[in-house]
């Protein structure tokens, strides 16, 4: 993978530190140039972020059950400040209680993500979609 | 900041302040509440249930629970007493409410009506105001208690002690470091000071408060001697401010040895540092954290998870076990599945309460070597502070004399490194700035080395890597893939 | 009777004899069976399998499972292979075949394919025959084993063993005392003999083929000694018809220490006693029952029962542990529920077999205690035979000096009674005339007065029965209601 | 209550001797005069031991899973030897797989037993209700 910059953060008043440190530690390793905002990341600290990187994706983490409603009108707030092309991922435990991957995802590819990840995602297949949505965007962009 | 027993001049001036914050606030009288307290039988007394428990040798159980309304969260409580048989209730406070942000927390009450069901990560006790707050309390049988990780704690206090909470979980580092990024910990520390203050208050009244500093921290291989130092601490802090019944936690590392070791140095290493602060008039009980990193996610796995964290509790001789779900890995638990882990866990705390454990040798060393790491770190308190406790904690954070191992907050230096050794033991790979001394680092090492050529590889980051997802993965050791 | 190895003679003699006795016998050919076998690879072999976890210091998880149709039975091991990860695969034979009713089997298989679902407790082998056995070992990837119960098991080992099945558990008189009401022992020890030499030959055409005597006898409040007296006689009676692969067993007692020592001296003893018998050229393994007494009906706890069986298993060092379910309690588990047990008993393994469980003082006087019992009993049963075990067992057993718990027999005494003492320990309340020293007895009878003060109740009946609904009813030792 | 005879027994091939040792003492107890037939009982012996005995019940425990198969047809062979008037329980784990007791106890009910029990059932209770069938049968019999 080109090096690509993205941006990284576990957004709310979430403080699950332990899963970000490692997303850091392996979007570096594969190529990635991480800017890891932490933890309790509002939706404009990502954006100003994304925008003062030139980030191509943003990682939104969300742990805590709050991510229904903290991570509802990103994607919008993006295209507001001209990042129509970002892509916007999010993983987690998304809701509030123990839910069927199925609803969870709909619930939330609705909401204008890209992709959504459960907790037990495979980190080596998530740097594969990302090659891959990147491929995509680069060519849409042709 | 002042190592003292806060003024009731400074408490009462704090108190108009922070009552002003939200509207539930307002006009509480804190005699009133005294008042109301004092009609609580003795029997939902949680300080009292704590001392009878440790007198008899039992291990309770408490599980953690919260949701976002009232009737939901006592339907959920009662559950919990009756078909769960806890022996402790819980209420776990929103992750809004714990931020302070209870305009956030009306938008989740709001919400949480409109789809008929949670969608707050918690009671928020603030916003529901001390009325909310004696409905459930009055709802229950049991003793219960407010649990959080909150760093400014104070109206959250004023509102649920008033509110008929006989114990108050937290303290200013452990609700800080692994639950905040930006606050300070000098700011915490003063917040917390208050909290104290205020159970103190209530026991000059007459009114036996229970107070816990949160034991696991950020719940991820943490060393027993980092845990134990922040727990002494803040039994020290919380003893200066008047408070008598004081319950030290430790989270399982699982490893059942030095779990063992653990839960045992920390009560005597309490008394050490409480005695040699001059306090002797206070009851000192323990807690025990089953497994606080992360799940596996199969329900079958889970149990088997919950049950050696009880089964060790009891061995270790916790006087109080907290109790996680099989839904750990994948969400907040339904009241079911909460009371699948508390069933699970009284099987396993009744299979082995007559069995006792004999300390051997290979133990007693083990026990020794947590001494000393957290002798070794007080002492670096002390001396950063000048001999004063408070002042030496903030400081040795900001030297990294002291650091706490993947927390969050800016505050932290993050420059330790836990592992696992050969047979599970958690070791200090990197010590950063830790005030360990030559000797205790090398037998870590040393250790460390043990299992990297068990494993034919170097001592190594990904070592890390591999033992955070252990027990998620199903086993101990993140041994290679 | 006697205590050599079965000539060829008599064996050819009874083999056609038992070979007649149910139409899928006929026209077996050993030899056949024996070219069959040295095709199976050696990674299906259990022999080879025991063998290896054994030096590796690893502890195999094996499940119970069987069912009436062949196609049913490959379908539940393949489940429990693929989703529950077993590592070794069980075949169980149902209770008409156990008891040679293949008649009354028939009916059951045919009464199964009516009802779309099985009506028996397990897998009619003998009715199925070698080509059946065949399908089912086949299907496989693990090694597999015949669990029964069968005091006559001669005609089932002929055709498991044609079948390709590499491990066949049970004894002389582990499969007869707690399986049967009127088989004589000296009959049923005739029979086993008869398998153990077929199991004999086979090894000596270089078949490896693993033997397993029945471990958990009752499974109710057995004490140690008296496992381990018929796990030592029946290991000595296979080992002398040229049996190779050994596996001896032990079922959890529920005291931690006790259940250590038990499996730490089960392995000493028998060699000490295989020595003293001039055997020198066998390969020893042993194997941990999880709780074989009455489950807790609810899951949770189950769990809980399974789970800690599990990691004493592993602190004990066994090499095989076998696997119970949620539905213990209920019924025959359903295939998901086998591999619920299964993986919640991986987990705790895996948590666990890096541990190092050191042996200290009190303990080390605990697996003293069950050696002189051991001895105790097994020089009786010397001394009964005048120096032949085989005739001194039969002995031992018609004059009490031997005694199992509860079992249903009537050429066992039943006078023995267990209770559990303070700790849990399974101790004797009343001897029979089992042939234990006085000082022994006294030991025992003081560990229950201990007991007895501690409930305020004289040692008594209604201890041994408290005891046994304890662990259904969420404890160990059955505390006054 | 008063005296009262009853057989006692584990039917078919199922060697499971616990709970009936310990159903035999706690019968026994509660004073009855009890007839153990011990494990491994063919319908035939408990119908000569009743007949024996002069017996008023016979308790029947199936463990194994193949009570299906084994207790079918015990009340006709009964009524057959004259016992028109006996009472038949039944208890254990009396099929084969963790079932709903609803249909169980249907099942069995159907075959001819008065009452069926899980193996959960609470002692006290049982003699409670044999006490209150022997007393609805001796009126029927006035
Ligand atoms: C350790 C822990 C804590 C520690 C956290 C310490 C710290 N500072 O990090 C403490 C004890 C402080 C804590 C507190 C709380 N916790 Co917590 N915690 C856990 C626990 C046990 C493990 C989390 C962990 O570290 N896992 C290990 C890491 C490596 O995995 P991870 O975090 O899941 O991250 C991975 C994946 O999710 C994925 N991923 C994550 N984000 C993204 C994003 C993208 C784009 C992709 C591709 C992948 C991805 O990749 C990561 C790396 O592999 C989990 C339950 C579990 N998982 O077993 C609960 C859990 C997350 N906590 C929970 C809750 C509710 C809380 C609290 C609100 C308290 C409460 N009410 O119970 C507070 C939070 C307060 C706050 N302000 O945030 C709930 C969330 C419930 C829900 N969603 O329904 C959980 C699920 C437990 C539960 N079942 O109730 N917690
Ligand atoms: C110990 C045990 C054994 C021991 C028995 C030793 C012995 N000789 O007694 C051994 C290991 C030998 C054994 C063997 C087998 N067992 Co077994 N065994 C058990 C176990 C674990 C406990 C039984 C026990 O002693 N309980 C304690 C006593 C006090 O309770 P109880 O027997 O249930 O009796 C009480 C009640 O049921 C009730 N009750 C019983 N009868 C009656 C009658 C009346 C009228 C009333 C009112 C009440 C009543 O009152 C009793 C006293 O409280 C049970 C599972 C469990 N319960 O946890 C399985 C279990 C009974 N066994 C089972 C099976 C299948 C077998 C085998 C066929 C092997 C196999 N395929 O797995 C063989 C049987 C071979 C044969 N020929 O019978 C199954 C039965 C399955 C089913 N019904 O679907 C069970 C349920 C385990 C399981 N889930 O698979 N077993």
């Amino acid at each position: 993978m080109k090096p690509v910059n993205i941006v990284l953060g576990v957004i709310g008043f979430d403080c699950h530190s332990v899963g970000n440190k490692i997303l850091e530690a392996f979007f570096s390793e594969a190529g990635c140039k991480v800017t890891n905002l932490g933890v309790m990341v509002s939706q404009e600290e990502f954006i100003s972020a994304a925008i003062e990187t030139d980030a191509r994706a943003i990682m939104v983490s969300s742990l805590y059950g709050h991510g229904e409603i903290d991570c509802a009108g990103l994607r919008e707030k993006c295209i507001e400040k001209g990042l129509e092309d970002i892509i916007l991922y999010v993983g987690g435990n998304l809701v509030v209680g123990k839910t069927p991957f199925a609803e969870v995802e709909a619930k939330f590819l609705k909401m204008g993500y890209d992709r959504v990840f459960g907790p037990d995602c495979v980190l080596e297949d998530v740097v594969e979609l990302l090659k891959k949505d990147l491929d995509t965007r680069l060519k849409g962009n042709d | 900041m002042s190592s003292h027993m806060l003024s009731r001049d400074s408490f009462n001036r704090i108190r108009s302040e922070i009552l002003e914050t939200w509207p539930t606030g307002k006009d509480l009288s804190l005699e009133e509440g005294i008042e109301y307290q004092k009609k609580i039988p003795t029997a939902k007394n949680f300080a009292v249930a704590m001392r009878k428990a440790s007198e008899a040798g039992e291990t309770l159980l408490q599980p953690r629970a919260g949701v976002a309304l009232i009737q939901d969260h006592i339907k959920l409580l009662q559950y919990l007493e009756n078909e769960g048989a806890a022996d402790l209730l819980p209420t776990t406070i929103d992750a809004y409410t714990r931020q302070n942000r209870y305009q956030e927390a009306a938008v989740g009450i709001e919400k949480s009506l409109q789809a008929r069901t949670s969608l707050l990560n918690g009671f928020p006790a603030v916003n529901h105001g001390v009325i909310g707050c004696r409905q459930v309390t009055e709802a229950v049988k049991k003793p219960i208690q407010v649990r959080h990780g909150t760093p400014d704690a104070r109206l959250l206090a004023e509102i649920t002690l008033a509110g008929g909470f006989t114990s108050y979980e937290g303290g200013g580092i452990s609700y800080n470091i692994p639950y905040a990024k930006k606050v300070p910990l000098k700011k915490s520390i003063e917040d917390w000071k208050y909290v104290d203050r205020l159970v103190g208050i209530y026991e000059e009244n007459g009114i036996h408060i229970n107070r816990e500093p949160f034991g696991p921290l950020t719940g991820t291989l943490v060393p027993p001697f980092v845990s134990h130092v922040v727990a002494i601490v803040e039994g020290i802090l919380a003893l200066r401010q008047g408070v008598k019944s004081l319950t030290l936690g430790y989270g399982q590392g699982g490893n059942m040895f030095q779990d063992i070791a653990a839960l045992i140095s920390l009560k005597s290493l309490a008394h050490e540092f409480f005695k040699r602060e001059g306090f002797s008039d206070y009851e000192l009980t323990t807690v025990f954290h089953q497994w606080m990193g992360g799940f596996p996610e199969d329900e079958a796995k889970a149990f088997s998870v919950i049950s050696w964290g009880a089964s060790v509790a009891v061995l270790a001789g916790a006087d109080k076990v907290i109790v996680k779900s099989p839904h750990e890995a994948m969400g907040i638990p339904t009241k079911e599945a909460n009371a699948q882990g508390l069933r699970c866990t009284r099987q396993a705390v009744n299979m082995l309460r007559d069995q006792k454990f004999p300390i051997g040798g290979e133990h007693r060393k083990e026990i020794e070597m947590i001494e000393r790491e957290v002798r070794s770190i007080m002492e670096a308190i002390y001396r950063l502070g000048n001999g004063d406790v408070e002042n030496g904690v903030v400081a040795a954070f900001e030297a990294g004399a002291m650091d706490i191992p993947f927390a969050p907050s800016i505050h932290n230096h993050g420059k330790i490194l836990p592992m696992r050794d050969n047979e599970g033991y958690i070791r200090v790979f990197n010590k950063g700035n830790l005030a360990l001394d030559d000797e205790i680092v090398a037998y870590h090492r040393a250790r460390l080395e043990e299992r990297a050529k068990a494993e034919n590889r170097d001592v190594c980051f990904q070592m890390v890597t591999d033992d955070i997802y252990a027990i998620s993965k199903g086993r101990l050791v993140g041994r290679p893939r």
